[in-house]
């Protein structure tokens, strides 16, 4: 193999990778926007929508069925949890939801390990077909849908904050809460509207990243902390940051992988991190970005 | 005041006659975590509820203060007491000389540069094979011994652990009441005024730092002594993310906060572990889980400044309540 | 001189906030900065306090060049200030606000504070006793307890010029002191800021309140968009037609 | 808010007196016992939750079918046996207090566990001090050694030596001397690295290239390219599902034209399954379970493999695989030193240090007061998948 096609490769990979965190990274902005709340049980979302499609897929739903039936169910279960424990403490201090979100995190898992076990579980890829091969590089197909996916949900994403009257309330009641009310936006709706949506976005990118990565009850937690660390590489505040956020993240792994030491892959992101912190604290695209 | 000292002496009575009533070495063993665990929640404390800054990283002081006995012990074959001081020296180090550029930042992004130090130190202990002997991690570390006294058993461990919880405690005490105790809840407040006071804030927040991660070393020194066997991975992110857990159920910012977080975090986990199984039968570890992490959230929605203020209970309220 | 400010700048994103202030403040003397809002008031503030560094100019107090120092070192040479939208430590104690101000009267460090090192139980014994004698001066003594987010606002306004008061400072810098407060609190205020002066407080007022103003300040300066317009006693300055330009518009229907 | 404060008191006192009682609650239960004599107690603490998960469980499910069938045949000796099984959620700490709880409050004559080498390290002390036999259920061969460090240590499953040994067997015979190693970064594959790189010095096998990945991983296309690069004969991987199971397919992804082997740690059923045809051709040294149908019936273990695939099948609709195995073994060790050695921990471990030819899961166990394993490398036999399922390779 050579250095050409190595680095293409690994672009590939880094792309794959990237794209997961992106969507994680996405779906941790959204809700940290509208409601202030670090939702560190995002992860867990990721893995149950994952379990709940492959269970379903496996009792005989197509796969397309089990898609949508997984989403909406998640979906849901991120407004029961906001209603539940998020709503109702929602004047409390950022570090108290923080912990709150943590707990959940423990609870949702303890979820999945009662209802799916250990084991790993897997769906197929969505489209059949061997990988295809790209100068010299292999290019799996069920990674050209999942960064399809990242690239529809921004889509998505912007049109409806940028176009839509929600979208736009729900950028008025980041900016300022006492002025939302003011003009009749409620922050309870937008805050249940989150965490839905923060499910959906979750259980969609857990289904999609399965056919590669497999699912199992424990993979949400390294993934919620890879998509903050993406998240905060790119600002917090704007998608389009966290976006990219998640791809540098991504790609940044695979090649110290690649070409580094696969054990220090790891530390030299973080290290990265640390030198962009102490260098830009408000993230990459803070000066540049508008809010969501 | 009379009866702070008698709710102290109350205390410290139980805690020393305790052992006359427990034979068990298991619930030793769990008020031995728990008093390890509260000395770091302690420095926390001071962190967090007084200096007002959030550290996700501090598992790596912890198991700093870990492998610095294990290393100086089994390779070196230093003594025990010295290894245990340089269990505290080499975290305190540490965190002096990142604390500086790190603690310039805010909120979230402290919380996540914290984390990522954390997770970087954690990756260095499955690293350096050479010294810490990667994930297989190191046995043969001796028992602590301090002039002919081993301590070789829970019941001795026992005693150490919580004679240390006191003298940090004492500490602890000494220092909230103190001119700088006093500084570091300024700083909590506000920093713009406590910097026009005359309070060095960028000076202080860096004691605070390395305060904590000394005492979180001298914990990590003490597991070291009392399991024998260090790995990386009591270690890592989870572990420092269960230590701000303990600091916030327990109360940031009150003193018996720390107390009360650790030791609510550890035996939740094992009474879950036997009332479970009274409740459902036939309930496996997931159920512990689950309710681990419900009553979790319950606490923190129904008592979000934490469990601390049950402290309360014992005092008048002297000031009334904000608003 | 106690502080000399020349020539100070400060932009914006290229708006000039302060342009060419130059002003002195002489030793017990109460020296008032009056402009219209966004005159650049609070910024000659968080300039002089190291808060802000300046574009230009220079700033000396007691013979001491102030750029580049950190503000808690410019707190300790003796200047301090309270804040337009105050700044207590809400969930501390009114006593505690002060003793917290009267950090710099204190030495015990880290480490001493945790062995409760001897003299270091004396030492807040001291500071505790000053604050209490502070808090009388502003009648707050009986609220000692409370915690300062309970006050209402008027002893709020009080209680923080107590605290940049509790390290004994050669100057003050205050922030619109009798902002939301009524005329009897006023009035209160304005006694209070004389009797410092009788002991030989150095005081810097930014105000609105005309009325304050001119019963307390021996030298008035206006700002107008970042730029003095005028300095003089309040008499000079009442009669200033520049300075009534700038308060009432170019159409000056004096009312 | 002074409800807030009774609310937080009610909880507090529930909390110390759950703790109080789930003390004592042991206790009592072992004052109080049934009809006809005395049972006899032993513990498990095992890797139930977290991230050894997939070894413990099916040692827990393990465990639990044995226990009752012994019940069921009368007990031993006509003792009930009782046992208690500890979840230690993968945390060192939490195993140290399950195996002081067992000892101290079920007052166990034995512990088995853990399921991984961690967890099971954490617990020697605690044994060692109170006298108790332990029969760990995880790899490493720190785990028993040095026994005269280790008396009241034994272990069921091969040391990675043991296994690494069979798989250099293969790797000479075929010839293939340059080979590149990856394992997963955790205790399980870091002592198979260091075992290997042991081995192949020994052995005159090359090492060209030597990769990890995290256990949380989700894509190892960056260590296989530089694997590729390396110009390795076979690659060696040292990991468990699911990320055995994602670097199989990266490897068939990249078209990698070499053998690839792997460790006894992905030998189930679910590997072969989750790898949705790329475990195809993959080579590797594992216990005999998994062929059992196929070793020839004069083979010692040929009846207890057959019994064990059948009785947990049965039970719990998959089969078992060779973490189940561990159990098993450590479990009829236990059960056979009972017989002979009754309600004496010290007698116990005797008896265990005496093991001679017993046929358990795992192997023919053979120890002595200087090998508390008791396997060697005829234990393992080399396998190969073809069109999903295990085939004997001779």
């Amino acid at each position: 193999m050579d250095l050409s096609s190595q680095l293409l490769q690994l672009l590939f990979s880094g792309l794959t990778l990237g794209s997961i965190y992106s969507l994680i990274a996405l779906a941790l902005v959204t809700t940290f926007n509208i409601t202030g709340v670090l939702n560190l049980a995002q992860g867990e979302f990721v893995a149950l929508g994952a379990l709940l499609a492959a269970s379903l897929y496996t009792a005989g739903l197509p796969l397309a069925a089990a898609f949508l039936v997984s989403v909406a169910l998640i979906a849901a279960l991120g407004a029961l949890v906001e209603r539940a424990a998020i709503y109702p403490a929602r004047e409390s201090s950022a570090l108290t939801l923080i912990i709150i979100t943590v707990g959940l995190s423990i609870s949702l898992r303890g979820l999945a390990l009662l209802l799916w076990g250990t084991d790993p579980v897997s769906l197929p890829a969505f489209s059949s077909g061997g990988p295809l091969l790209v100068g010299g590089a292999s290019v799996n197909l069920q990674t050209l849908w999942i960064l399809g996916m990242a690239a529809v949900t921004m889509a998505v994403l912007n049109i409806f904050f940028e176009l839509t009257y929600t979208g736009k309330a729900v950028r008025a009641c980041v900016i300022n809460r006492t002025a939302a009310l003011l003009v009749g936006i409620n922050p309870g709706a937008m805050s249940l509207m989150a965490f839905a949506g923060s499910g959906a976005i979750g259980a969609a990118a857990g289904i999609f990243i399965t056919p590669v990565t497999l699912a199992t009850y424990d993979m949400g937690f390294m993934l919620g902390v890879k998509g903050f660390v993406a998240a905060a590489i790119g600002g917090m505040h704007n998608i389009r940051g966290a976006v990219l956020g998640g791809f540098i993240l991504g790609i940044l792994e695979v090649y110290s992988a690649g070409l580094v030491s696969s054990g220090l892959k790891d530390a030299v992101a973080l290290v990265v991190l640390l030198a962009m912190l102490m260098l830009r604290p408000e993230g990459l695209l803070a000066a540049s970005g508008r809010k969501v | 005041m009379n009866k702070k000292i008698a709710l102290w002496g109350i205390l410290i009575l139980a805690f020393a006659l305790l052992p006359l009533f427990i034979k068990s070495n298991y619930l030793l063993g769990v008020l031995i975590v728990i008093g390890l665990y509260t000395i770091i929640v302690i420095g926390l404390g001071i962190l967090m509820g007084y200096a007002g800054q959030v550290s996700f990283g501090h598992a790596a002081f912890f198991g700093m203060g870990s492998y610095t006995v294990a290393v100086l012990t089994t390779a070196c074959h230093w003594p025990t007491i010295p290894a245990l001081i340089a269990s505290l020296i080499l975290p305190g180090l540490v965190a002096a000389i990142i604390g500086g550029p790190t603690l310039k930042l805010r909120e979230l992004y402290l919380a996540l540069a914290t984390l990522a130090f954390g997770i970087l130190v954690h990756i260095l202990f499955n690293e350096l094979k050479g010294i810490t002997g990667g994930p297989s991690g190191m046995t043969g570390i001796p028992y602590l011994s301090i002039g002919g006294l081993v301590f070789d058993r829970d019941i001795k461990f026992y005693y150490l652990v919580w004679v240390t919880v006191l003298l940090v405690s004492l500490a602890v005490h000494n220092l909230i009441h103190s001119r700088m105790g006093r500084a570091m809840r300024a700083i909590r407040e506000s920093e713009h005024a406590s910097e026009t006071s005359g309070i060095d804030t960028a000076g202080l927040k860096l004691q605070a730092f390395v305060f904590s991660a000394v005492l979180a070393g001298l914990a990590g020194g003490l597991y070291a002594f009392y399991v024998t066997f260090v790995s990386p991975s009591p270690f890592g992110f989870h572990t420092s993310v269960q230590f701000v857990l303990m600091a916030v159920v327990g109360g940031l910012g009150t003193f018996w906060g720390p107390l009360l977080g650790a030791g609510l975090v550890v035996a939740l986990g094992e009474v879950l572990r036997w009332a479970i199984p009274l409740v459902i039968p036939g309930a496996g570890g997931e159920y512990q889980i689950i309710f681990f992490g419900i009553i979790l959230m319950l606490i923190m929605v129904i008592k979000p400044e934490g469990l601390g203020a049950i402290t309360d209970l014992f005092k008048k309220p002297r000031v009334e309540e904000v608003q | 001189m106690l502080l000399e400010i020349n020539a100070l700048t400060k932009h914006f994103g290229g708006v000039a906030a302060v342009k060419d202030v130059s002003f002195n403040v002489r030793e017990g003397e109460i020296f008032a900065l009056i402009g219209p809002n966004g005159a650049g008031k609070t910024t000659v503030f968080n300039l002089i306090t190291g808060v802000l560094a300046p574009d230009t100019g220079t700033m000396v107090f007691m013979g001491r060049p102030l750029a580049g120092m950190k503000p808690h070192r410019i707190a300790a040479m003796g200047l301090t200030r309270t804040f337009q939208n105050l700044q207590l430590f809400g969930r501390m104690s009114v006593l505690e606000n002060v003793m917290a101000g009267a950090h710099l009267k204190g030495k015990t460090g880290f480490l001493k504070s945790l062995a409760r090192w001897p003299g270091s139980v004396a030492e807040n014994k001291m500071i505790e006793r000053d604050a209490l004698k502070l808090l009388k001066e502003v009648g707050l003594e009986d609220q000692a307890g409370l915690y300062a987010a309970a006050l209402p606002f008027g002893q709020q306004r009080l209680l923080e010029i107590a605290r940049s008061m509790a390290s004994n400072p050669r100057l003050v810098l205050l922030d619109e002191p009798a902002a939301g407060l009524n005329s009897a609190e006023t009035k209160i205020l304005a006694g209070y800021l004389k009797h410092l002066r009788e002991q030989g407080k150095s005081m810097v007022l930014v105000e609105h309140d005309m009325e304050t103003v001119m019963e307390v300040a021996d030298r008035i300066m206006v700002l107008n968009f970042g730029e003095s317009i005028g300095e003089g006693t309040p008499e000079v300055i009442q009669a200033d037609p520049k300075v009534i330009k700038a308060y009432l518009g170019e159409d000056d229907q004096v009312a | 808010m002074k409800k807030k404060r009774i609310l937080t008191g009610i909880i507090t006192v529930i909390i110390a007196a759950g703790l109080l009682l789930s003390g004592c609650a042991g206790s009592k239960e072992a004052t109080k016992t049934s009809a006809g004599k005395e049972p006899y107690k032993i513990g498990a603490v095992i890797d139930i939750s977290g991230s050894s998960s997939s070894l413990g469980v099916p040692e827990k499910n393990t465990l639990q079918m044995l226990a009752d069938k012994v019940n069921a045949a009368g007990g031993i000796n006509g003792h009930p046996l009782v046992l208690t099984i500890l979840d230690n959620k993968s945390d060192e700490t939490e195993a140290v207090l399950a195996v002081k709880k067992l000892i101290d409050q079920e007052k166990v004559l034995a512990v088995l566990g853990c399921s991984a080498s961690g967890t099971s390290m954490s617990m020697i002390d605690t044994v060692q001090k109170e006298k108790v036999p332990m029969i760990s259920l995880a790899a490493s061969s720190k785990i028993v050694e040095p026994v005269q460090e280790r008396q009241w240590v034994f272990k069921t499953a091969q040391s990675d030596i043991v296994t690494i040994n069979k798989l250099m067997s293969y790797l000479k015979e075929k010839g293939l001397t340059n080979v590149a190693f990856l394992y997963m970064n955790n205790a399980y594959g870091d002592g198979g690295r260091i075992a290997f790189t042991a081995a192949a010095q020994a052995g005159g096998v090359e090492i060209v290239a030597e990769e990890k990945f995290e256990a949380t991983d989700k894509d190892m296309t960056p260590q296989l390219t530089r694997v590729k690069t390396s110009g390795a004969q076979a690659a060696v991987v040292w990991a468990i599902p699911p990320s055995a199971s994602i670097i199989t397919r990266n490897f068939k992804d990249l078209n990698m034209g070499i053998p690839l082997l792997h460790s006894h740690g992905v030998g189930n059923q679910n590997f072969i399954d989750l790898a949705q045809g790329a475990a195809d051709g993959v080579i590797l040294p594992i216990g005999k379970l998994i062929v059992a149908d196929q070793i020839p019936d004069s083979d010692p273990q040929k009846k207890v493999l057959n019994t064990y695939i059948e009785e947990y099948s049965k039970k719990y609709n998959s089969p078992p695989n060779s973490f189940g195995g561990y159990a098993w073994d450590g479990f009829y060790l236990l059960v056979n030193a009972l017989e002979k050695a009754g309600a004496d921990r010290a007698a116990i471990r005797d008896v265990l240090e005496k093991t001679q030819g017993f046929s358990g899961v795992s192997g023919v166990f053979n120890m002595s007061a200087s090998d508390h394993n008791g396997l060697n490398e005829d234990s393992m036999v080399m396998v190969q998948i073809e069109n999903g399922k295990w085939k004997l390779l001779k």
